[in-house]
């Protein structure tokens, strides 16, 4: 599935990379790799295609690991989000994963294809950053409104309070 | 027939002890069900390891009704003011157990989301231990509530000698601490 | 006279027992001051800050009309209990109507839909009396399930 | 008042507290307990995330608040005023269903519109038991992982175990020996039937039938004992990890599960009489909350809401995983998908999980309970102190844990809520690079809107215990 795919369905066609050995057979998911532009057709046509529901939406920051196996027409770039489809009649999964580059962090929403993803594309937003254009309500989901920062990306600090013992000079 | 051959009974307690008789033993809990420690919680209310012989008989879900908090699970930060809201309209006299490492010192979520220890936000009266402590636990910490009660003085006399900003145990309700709020990374 | 001394005990009691509840809650009760969290109405631990409409659905009141019928009838029924024996069996066909004619208000109430809260059920009609087994249908591992088949 | 720095009055040191010093400290505290009143009052409010008034918010989002969820046609745009919600705002009430309120299952704070009685708009704002977990999960070795994900969903912390522990194993290709498989649907089911009893419990409580509420705890006592005695501990047992399962069976836990089986079924059928025939019950699910099936997968809802409206999916059944597929059992399917729908699938999935037990304990083959691969199941504690190299092998697995291969996979298991998934990225060391998972409480919880849509108060709470959502998992 290179860059320019046309936006037929992806199901069907052979999983991209090659296929792994060592996965039990039920889980070897279809992996498609649409650029930020096509990804809402492929969403779209996966939906037409039989994909009746969408499992779930995540997005993982690769700063501090660049070098992933990714198919060769695909550019890595900084964050990735990735879309679990499921299909009930078929009973197969695939996962568009869509590269997002940090400078601006932008994807179409999938709100309107699928109604379920609109806490999940909140919750990316809110924990990673990820500004999802056209979904209803834009806003943070789990952290608490004037929150600053996305703690999910891989620059933001774990916020450890440093353990202090019984006589250590602290907080406590 | 001396006073000492009358054996110490209710008609011979002073008012004081029978003040804190009847207080300590009609505690009634807030259901402040957070996480894991609740389900815990709601199990040491059910037939098994019943409460109601303590007098806890019923989990009063209003502030208003209820003279315990057993805060039950991880404070995350965005319920820390919801949690010190719901403490200050619960009425007088009030206690707080803090059940579980999480909601006693942060437990194993050293990060960004968990307030590291409810007691920055309330004044705590018995800690809890356990991940989640096992009903066994949380009865243990209700007696060791009791006793404080039956213990502690019943009213801070003004003029004893109190520290500033240092905090007054004993049953009445602790004058409220400096409630630090501890700058975690907001 | 003495007919009405058991009523002055009965005032002076209910007074006296207001009064000691009133001193000794304002001499025992604790000396500190509400704080403001106190004070504010309790919505589940957040503070309101959209101050709720003072305009409630008529539903409300019409729910406290039907309690003051009952209510009042019972008032009237307590003297006429009293004297039941004096005015027997014209005393109960008197009440039986008076009770006939409070009834005719609550039905007029309820034909007005005060006690007609809820959503009209959309299901409810089409909706045969079903059990926990009937409602289900058991997918065995033998019967291909629709999925199977595609 | 400075970053950690502690603010204290100066006091010099002897002074006899006199009556007008204690008053004035206790103005102090009281003055900075004002201010920081102020400050506390500001801080409940969530701004953005809470529901506004109808005429401040968008069309799209009125439309989710609405609960009108099948899509558009293409292109289609909502109009707000066509949306048949005449309310003006002067008569209509917005009230938070609070984080500390009794019937909301944990922490949700549902905002409503309410006028009256009659719920026009509905808005979960969640978020207050957020753990950060999947931060956390970065941070944990991949022998550590399982404690992590085992605090989230906490009625079935089993089935989290589980799950992330089929990640890792995807990831290192391993395979298990047969018992610690058939020992982990063993442990898988029982933890289900606890989940739904603890389910049976609280939605009859939350029904009003009190009793309901102790027998549901009764039962599931029976389950707990049978997981300490397992496992060691109640809950959060981290009994399932990578490489196969903590400890044995102890001996004699046949006659355990069999007095288990048959005490829990006899009683299920007393729950069955207690509440399937009371008028009050039916009045209060029939017909109330129902959901269709092309809304359910429109809102990607799994689990017994979605068989509720007739969608036959159990991945139990339809993408077996562990030996589900050598083990006979029903799949529970409702019609109308409405409250007694739920109820009923829920209370026969009880009992089709007793079933399997059952077949599980005859099924259940000997041998070792760990894979014996060296690098991934530390060497048994007896053994230590002979070889050197367990030693070493115990020393290391402990310390730094075992590295996983580079890659990506995604795992989803049927939790007793629904689909549980755990999609894990790892970069070739021992620490998962990014762990995440599909929580099923997370999206059914997004189906309140459309099932409160137009039924009462106490219709809602009704419905907030039949959704069955675990806010552990739901704000992870």
């Amino acid at each position: 599935m290179s860059d320019a795919a046309p936006a037929t369905a992806p199901v069907g066609a052979a999983s991209i990379l090659p296929e792994v050995p060592r996965l039990p057979s039920h889980l070897v998911d279809q992996l498609a790799f649409p650029h930020r532009g096509t990804y809402k057709q492929m969403v779209r046509a996966c939906r037409d295609a039989g994909f009746e529901m969408c499992a779930d939406v995540c997005a993982v920051d690769y700063l501090t690991h660049p070098g992933r196996s990714l198919p060769e027409g695909v550019a890595p770039e900084r964050f990735e989000v990735v879309v679990n489809l499921l299909s009930l009649s078929t009973r197969q999964r695939v996962r568009i994963r869509v590269q997002v580059p940090g400078s601006d962090p932008v994807v179409d929403s999938i709100v309107d294809v699928y109604p379920g993803a609109d806490a999940m594309e909140r919750e990316v937003y809110d924990l990673m950053g990820i500004v999802f254009t056209g979904h209803p309500d834009m806003t943070r989901i789990l952290m608490p409104e004037d929150w600053e920062g996305h703690p999910l990306r891989k620059d933001y600090g774990v916020g450890r309070v440093p353990v202090q013992f019984k006589e250590a000079p602290g907080p406590r | 027939m001396g006073i000492e051959d009358l054996q110490h009974n209710f008609l011979t307690g002073r008012l004081e002890d029978l003040v804190k008789w009847a207080r300590r033993n009609s505690v009634w809990p807030a259901t402040f069900g957070l996480a894991c420690c609740a389900i815990e919680m709601m199990a040491v209310g059910a037939a098994d390891y019943d409460i109601s012989r303590l007098g806890m008989e019923v989990f009063r879900a209003s502030p208003r009704q209820a003279d315990l908090m057993v805060v039950a699970g991880r404070v995350s930060q965005k319920m820390a003011p919801v949690l010190r809201q719901v403490y200050d309209q619960m009425m007088e006299p009030k206690w707080v157990i803090s059940m579980g490492v999480c909601a006693s010192t942060g437990g194993m979520f050293n990060n960004y989301a968990i307030v590291q220890g409810v007691d920055q936000i309330v004044p705590v009266d018995v800690y809890a231990p356990g991940c989640p402590p096992s009903p066994e636990t949380l009865l243990h910490a209700i007696l060791t509530l009791h006793e404080k009660i039956r213990t502690g003085e019943i009213t801070r006399r003004p003029g004893s000698a109190v520290k500033a900003g240092e905090q007054a145990t004993g049953g009445w309700t602790p004058t409220v601490p400096d409630a630090v709020r501890v700058a975690t990374p907001r | 006279m003495d007919q009405y001394l058991p009523i002055l005990i009965l005032a002076v009691l209910a007074f006296a027992f207001t009064v000691f509840s009133l001193v000794s809650s304002a001499l025992l009760a604790p000396r500190k001051k509400p704080t403001a969290a106190k004070l504010a109405p309790y919505e589940c631990g957040i503070v309101p800050n959209v101050e709720p409409p003072q305009r409630f659905p008529v539903r409300f009141y019409l729910v406290s009309m039907i309690f003051i019928i009952f209510d009042i009838e019972i008032v009237f029924l307590y003297p006429w209990a009293v004297v039941f024996h004096q005015i027997a069996t014209f005393g109960l066909i008197e009440v039986i109507v008076f009770a006939a004619v409070v009834f005719v208000s609550f039905l007029y109430l309820i034909a007005n839909g005060a006690l007609t809260w809820g959503p009209p059920k959309t299901l409810q009609s089409g909706m045969p009396s079903r059990t926990s087994e009937s409602t289900i249908t058991r997918i065995s591992a033998a019967r291909p399930t629709p999925g199977e088949a595609a | 008042m400075t970053e950690h720095e502690r603010q204290e009055p100066e006091l010099p040191e002897q002074v006899e507290l006199t009556e007008e010093r204690f008053a004035e400290l206790e103005a102090e505290v009281a003055a900075r307990h004002e201010a920081e009143e102020r400050q506390l009052l500001a801080e409940t409010s969530e701004g953005a995330q809470e529901l506004a008034p109808r005429t401040s918010t968008s069309a799209g989002e009125l439309r989710s608040e609405v609960g009108a969820v099948l899509r558009l046609p293409e292109g289609g745009y909502v109009d707000p005023s066509d949306i048949d919600v005449e309310e003006r705002d002067d008569r209509t009430m917005i009230i938070n269903m609070g984080p500390q309120h009794p019937s909301t299952h944990g922490v949700l704070r549902l905002m409503l519109e309410l006028d009256g009685e009659t719920v026009l708009r509905t808005k979960p704002v969640i978020g207050y038991l957020h753990t950060g977990m999947e931060k956390t999960g970065e941070e944990l070795t991949y022998v550590q992982g399982s404690t992590n994900v085992t605090r989230m969903d906490y009625l079935s912390p089993l089935n989290n175990e589980l799950v992330f522990s089929m990640a890792t194993e995807a990831l290192l290709g391993l395979e298990l020996p047969p018992r610690a498989v058939w020992i982990r649907m063993l442990m898988s089911e029982l933890s289900r039937v606890a989940s739904h009893l603890m389910w049976m419990a609280t939605n009859g409580m939350d029904l009003g039938s009190t009793s309901m509420m102790i027998y549901g705890f009764r039962e599931r006592e029976m389950v707990l004992s049978f997981f300490e005695k397992t496992a060691g501990l109640r809950m959060n047992t981290n009994f399932i990890r990578p490489g196969g399962v903590a400890a044995d069976l102890p001996d004699g836990w046949e006659d355990d599960i069999d007095v288990l089986c048959e005490t829990i079924l006899a009683r299920s059928y007393e729950y069955d009489e207690l509440l399937t025939g009371q008028p009050i019950f039916r009045e209060r699910t029939e017909a109330v909350g129902s959901i269709s099936a092309e809304e359910a997968l429109a809102l990607s809802l799994t689990g017994p809401i979605l068989r509720s409206t007739g969608v036959p999916w159990d991945l139990r059944r339809t993408m077996p995983y562990l030996a589900y597929d050598k083990v006979d059992f029903d799949v529970i399917v409702g019609t109308y998908g409405d409250n007694f729908d739920r109820y009923s699938v829920r209370l026969n999935e009880i009992r089709e999980s007793i079933r399997i037990i059952r077949q599980v304990a005859e099924m259940m083959p000997p041998g070792d309970y760990r894979v014996q691969d060296r690098k991934v199941t530390p060497p048994p504690r007896a053994r230590i102190d002979e070889s050197m190299e367990a030693l070493i092998h115990h020393f290391k697995i402990f310390t730094e844990g075992f590295r996983v291969p580079e890659g990506e996979v995604y795992v989803a298991i049927e939790s007793p809520r629904g689909e549980l998934g755990c999609y894990i990225v790892s970069d070739g060391t021992s620490k998962p690079y990014r762990m995440h998972i599909r929580a099923p409480s997370f999206v059914n919880l997004q189906s309140l809107p459309l099932l409160l849509r137009g039924g009462l108060v106490a219709d809602a709470v009704a419905v907030i215990s039949s959704v069955d959502p675990v806010m552990g998992e739901v704000d992870r």
